[in-house]
């Protein structure tokens, strides 16, 4: 929606902008209860399945999520550095931020895939090749959670990279100006992404660490 | 919210992460698990409040952040004292494979 | 091309694309309108089939996998895609922005999104149904959905979960409305109880929809991929996923109930000529039956083997849940109290809501209590409970609503004495139909039985007897509404003498509601020696 | 039409007592309806439209009323609760030495399976006036098991069991439902619990045919399943004798002190490697999916059998 024009029922602009932050805010409300609820009945399985289930966490790769932890954190600064340049009227400077922060989205999905790809050699996809008699049927529950999470993280972060990519386009071209709230709200999306990520990463290859 | 901040902020989440992950490593037993939600929630909060602005935003927009994470709590507690509770004798049930 | 001075939203822009691109709230809502009928029909169908069954002991219609079909088909349709959407996107979309002051919702095009996301899934979930049905009951409990139920399951769950998007971007979109667009001068406790109602609605309906999407997900995950995550056949628990259904279901009863509450908050002061009793303490009760419907879903798992812990403190949160709701009761008689009662259509639809909800709410006591529900459990004690709720609540609250604003959506007065014929018809059609099932459920008949005990058959008889009348009941008023469009009298802006917003403007309102957005002057509900004060100032 | 019943049968004390707290919300709820629906009509005869009725003292202070009906709600409910969940509790705590019977819910039918071995379906024989305990599990999907007239019922969980204790004081036959939806046949699961006195129960456990008690079949699977092979003398593994184990505590490898009860035995078949005895290496291979409710029944029941001999059974 083209920033200038007010929405035909609000009566000013800084109206629509709380309005859209609003809305925006209520919406990633219902994504922390759409996670939320995968993550309840983890802890759920990690209290009724008990050292059996946390041992299975021990198989994930810690390396690789500690470093994609890193990246997308990363990228979150990148996001806020875009968002302060943009509301701070330059041009150049938030399309390069929103291009390194696209960029780190697509290093985080490109280190989660091979993490995926060394599972399916050592066996450990349920419904594909898992390898029931060496890890047995609780460590399969573990990595239903873990790609059912790892997989709908990953899908709402494409989501978010391609929602970059067009913003960066959008400003590059001067649709986009200053003033509205399209930047901001996209700016929230991803943070709300990492801060999903922040949540399933001691989850998921944190737990049963501890030998 | 200056480049000093969000860069201040990156490189306290960087270090949490280090934490984070080296604290998984020591056997503390069940401790392990409170310090590494603890760092988490840290980690999510600097997001919050610094990256999505929630410092500086008007009370309602507070308060809908909260809404969700408060509610999820609701279930989580709920649920878990059900299971924290729950003392089954496991039943063979042949397995489906 | 029309005369701006009887230009309204119905003929201000004619044609196909000018309904199905619509982003104005009031043409959204009959579009809404429209599927809920359909929708309601469907399961009235399906309704009145059952009730046939159940008039001999043995099978009757067809053999037991076409009952079980048929209850599966009666309890989707009804619940998803009737009574979660009826009074919110019907009426809450045309009458709320409304009610203050606004020219429409905060995001027109997601209201319309939200529409086609609801069409969407009933019709997927309606070939689920026509390509064979499926067997499991309404609720898909564990381990039978994964490995046991025949049928169209992984379709029909798709589409509940392509139609919760619609629950979600509708309550979202009343929550911003309420906050963002009051007109000046409409302060919170100057909005009327629909609008708290509503809001209070769109809370649960954003914070509960998503944990049923995540379920179906799941659910759709183990059927599909057959990995362990409910049943125990993989190693999976079952009432994991009755948690996290129920934790979605139960306020999804309360998103069914609390419009119809704002609905019967409305009609009574007005057909009383008396502000309501104790307007703060009705807004914060609709506030706390949202908050505290989270906290109760355990009363449904009492035997399914949740540990005693849990079972002691749900049935003590539910006794706290019906407090508010008894509070409502008190408050809506005593409106009464010196008042100048009229009894036209709404308001007998009103005084049946409050009674039948009365009963409903008060066999809600015997549920709660532990011990007895252990006994009435998944009998048909529950199956009068929630009907009485569901039925004598919410159904009679959304025909009050429509007999209320028929007038200001469509311009037109309907016959008065047709709809009082209704309204009593379907009161006594309903409590012929529902109260034997009390006694039946006591005497222990469980639920979903195609065949029973002969001994019980007698309370069958009566049942489907007053299904019949109740039937009827409902399907009066499809006669003389579609009578008053073509030849009812023409309706004023105010034809019930009402102080709200909505009645400041013309019936039928102008696409942009109000010709200047009204200043508000004063609390809803204000009457003077019988006269309404209009919360519009003189405008 | 067969008759008009509208209470159901009260085979047992306990259902005495629930029938007495349903009577008495029944009460208090006919009370609250009254008074609601008479003011309801009242106000609305008194006060309708053109009565002349004296309408100048409109109640100013609507907060005293507010809080009159709150708290009094709030304080019969929570009465409610306690009432309730006092009486709930005694369900719970099953007593000691009660007859206990398996039961297996499978989909369509209920087998029975009595501590002398008889076998039944879709019925069950209990004495008159004897607590009985059912040790129950299913086999496929969620079943449950409900005697009206006991005011009784519980869902059982297909993978672990559920257990229900009653005592029927009224000699008769009772519908037996299965209450959670189970599929095509759900209405035709069930039958009949027939209560006896101890006489004909006793007669009638004879004439459905001596068969070996539980334990003696429990002994004929402890050969055939191999665990005599270890846990017997002159075994090649060295493992823990299961002689007058049963019942009395048992130290673990990690340290902590168990009672072999019903559930330790258990456990120790389906997932050995969970508490190992002092002393032995976690060598026993599981059972779990090989060895059937009803096997597994019958051997905790030999076990028990060879414990400390218990004072009458």
């Amino acid at each position: 929606m083209s920033e200038r024009a007010i929405g035909f029922q609000y009566a000013t602009v800084a109206q629509q902008r709380e309005a859209s932050t609003l809305g925006m805010w209520a919406f990633l409300a219902t994504e922390v209860l759409f996670f939320g609820a995968l993550i309840a009945a983890y802890l759920n399985y990690r209290i009724w399945l008990g050292d059996e289930f946390i041992a299975a966490a021990s198989l994930t790769k810690v390396a690789l999520g500690t470093a994609n932890t890193a990246v997308l954190l990363t990228s979150s600064a990148c996001m806020a550095m875009a968002v302060m340049t943009f509301e701070a009227g330059s041009k150049r400077a938030p399309v390069l931020w929103l291009t390194a922060t696209a960029l780190l989205g697509l290093a985080f999905v490109v280190i989660k895939a091979s993490e995926w790809w060394l599972d399916y050699q050592e066996h450990l996809i349920p419904a594909l090749n898992f390898d029931l008699a060496r890890h047995g049927g609780v460590a399969e529950i573990f990595f239903v959670f873990y790609f059912c999470a790892t997989g709908l993280h990953a899908l709402h972060l494409l989501i978010g990279i391609s929602i970059v990519a067009w913003l960066a386009t959008a400003i590059g071209r001067g649709r986009i100006v200053p003033g509205g709230s399209t930047t901001r709200l996209v700016g929230l999306y991803w943070h709300f992404v990492d801060v999903v990520w922040i949540f399933l990463f001691p989850l998921i290859y944190l737990a049963g660490r501890n030998g | 919210m200056s480049a000093a901040t969000i860069w201040k902020c990156w490189f306290a989440l960087m270090l949490l992460l280090a934490a984070t992950t080296a604290s998984a490593f020591v056997p503390l037993g069940s401790a392990n698990i409170v310090i590494s939600l603890a760092i988490a929630v840290a980690k999510a909060l600097i997001v919050l409040l610094f990256f999505m602005e929630l410092r500086g935003s008007r009370a309602l927009v507070r308060a809908f952040a909260a809404a969700g994470f408060f509610w999820l709590l609701i279930m989580i507690v709920l649920t878990g004292a059900d299971y924290w509770h729950r003392t089954d004798a496991l039943a063979p049930i042949d397995q489906v494979r | 091309m029309h005369a701006p001075h009887d230009e309204t939203y119905l003929n201000a822009r004619v044609g196909i694309r000018s309904w199905l691109l619509t982003t104005d709230h009031k043409r959204i809502a009959l579009l809404y309108f429209a599927g809920i009928t359909f929708f309601f029909f469907i399961g009235g169908i399906a309704a009145t089939l059952i009730r046939l069954e159940l008039i001999t002991p043995g099978p009757t219609l067809g053999s037991p996998d076409f009952y079980n079909r048929l209850f599966t088909m009666h309890g989707i349709v009804m619940v998803w895609f009737f009574l979660i959407p009826s009074i919110p996107t019907t009426m809450g979309n045309f009458i709320l922005p409304m009610m203050i002051g606004a020219r429409d919702l905060a995001f027109p095009r997601l209201n319309l999104l939200s529409w086609y996301f609801y069409i969407a899934g009933g019709l997927i979930t309606i070939a689920a149904l026509l390509l064979g049905g499926i067997d499991t009951g309404w609720t898909f409990y564990e381990p039978y959905s994964t490995f046991y139920a025949t049928g169209y399951l992984i379709l029909a769950v798709f589409g509940i979960f392509v139609s919760g998007f619609s629950s979600i971007l509708t309550g979202l979109n009343f929550i911003v409305t309420v906050h963002k667009l009051r007109a000046p001068g409409m302060t919170w406790y100057r909005l009327p109880v629909f609008v708290w109602s509503t809001y209070a609605t769109s809370l649960i309906l954003i914070l509960a929809t998503p944990v049923l999407a995540m379920t179906l997900l799941m659910l759709l995950a183990e059927r599909v991929l057959h990995v362990g995550l409910f049943s125990p056949q993989l190693g999976g628990d079952p009432i994991l996923f009755q948690h996290m259904f129920w934790f979605y279901s139960h306020p999804a009863v309360y998103i069914m109930i609390l419009p119809s509450m704002g609905v019967i908050s409305e009609i009574v002061p007005v057909f009383a000529r008396k502000p309501l009793f104790g307007y703060k303490f009705v807004v914060w009760c609709s506030i706390a039956i949202a908050a505290i419907g989270f906290l109760v879903w355990g009363h449904h798992m009492f035997v399914a083997g949740q540990s005693l812990y849990a079972s002691l403190a749900f049935s003590f949160l539910s006794y706290l849940v019906a407090v508010p709701s008894a509070i409502k009761v008190f408050n809506w008689t005593a409106t009464l109290h010196e008042g100048w009662i009229r009894f036209d259509a709404p308001m007998l639809y009103a005084f049946g809501f409050i009674g039948l909800f009365t009963i409903g709410g008060l066999t809600g006591l015997f549920l709660a209590a532990l011990p007895i529900d252990v006994h009435v459990t998944d009998t048909y004690f529950i199956v009068a409970h929630f009907h009485y709720i569901m039925v004598g609540g919410a159904v009679m609250g959304f025909f009050a609503g429509l007999h209320y604003w028929w007038p200001k959506i469509t311009g037109r007065l309907y016959p008065d004495y047709w709809a009082r014929f209704a309204a009593i018809l379907a009161f006594f059609g309903f409590n012929l139909t529902f109260f034997p099932q009390f006694i039946l459920g006591y005497l222990g008949m469980p639920r979903r039985y195609q065949s029973y005990p002969p001994e019980f058959q007698i309370w069958h008889v009566l049942s489907s007897a007053g299904a019949s009348i109740l039937a009827f009941g409902y399907a009066l008023p499809l006669f003389y509404f579609a009578w008053s469009i073509l030849r009812g009298s023409r309706a004023s802006a105010n034809p019930w003498g009402a102080t709200g917003l909505e009645w400041s403007t013309r019936s039928p309102p102008p696409p942009e509601n109000f010709a200047a957005t009204p200043t508000v002057v004063r609390a809803p509900y204000q009457y003077d020696q019988g006269k309404p004060c209009m919360q519009a100032g003189d405008v | 039409m067969h008759g008009f019943p509208w209470w159901p049968a009260t085979a047992s004390a306990y259902a005495g007592t629930i029938d007495f707290l349903f009577g008495s919300l029944l009460v208090v709820a006919a009370l609250t309806s009254g008074l609601v629906f008479f003011l309801l009509l009242f106000f609305a005869n008194k006060y309708r439209h053109g009565s002349n009725a004296d309408r100048s003292g409109a109640i100013r202070k609507t907060w005293r009323f507010e809080v009159a009906w709150t708290a009094a709600t709030l304080l019969v409910f929570v009465g409610m609760a306690v009432w309730g969940s006092t009486i709930y509790l005694r369900l719970y705590n099953p007593p000691a030495d009660a007859l206990q019977i398996f039961i297996v819910g499978k989909q369509w039918m209920w087998k029975a399976q009595h501590p002398g071995g008889q076998r039944e379906i879709n019925e069950l024989h209990v004495p008159v006036g004897q607590d009985v305990r059912l040790v129950m599990a299913s086999q496929d999907v969620i079943h449950s098991f409900f005697v009206p007239a006991l005011r009784i019922k519980q869902d059982v969980v297909p993978g672990r069991y559920e257990t229900m204790w009653f005592r029927a004081d009224k000699v008769g036959r009772y519908h037996l439902f299965c209450a959670e939806y189970c599929g095509t046949d759900h209405a035709h699961m069930g039958g009949w619990l027939t209560v006896m006195n101890p006489r004909d129960f006793a007669n009638w456990l004879e004439d459905q045919g001596g068969q070996t008690t539980l334990a003696a079949q429990g002994e004929e699977l402890f050969r055939r399943y191999g665990c005599s092979g270890c846990h017997e003398s002159g075994g090649t593994v060295r493992a823990p004798h299961l002689e007058g184990v049963f019942g009395s505590p048992v130290p673990l490898s990690d340290g902590s002190v168990v009672i072999a009860d019903e559930r330790y035995v258990r456990d120790s078949i389906l997932n050995p490697k969970g508490q190992v005895a002092a002393g032995y290496a976690p060598v026993m291979p599981t059972f779990a999916g090989q060895v059937s409710e009803d096997d597994l029944a019958k051997l905790v029941a030999y076990i028990e059998s060879i414990g400390p001999e218990r004072s009458g059974s």
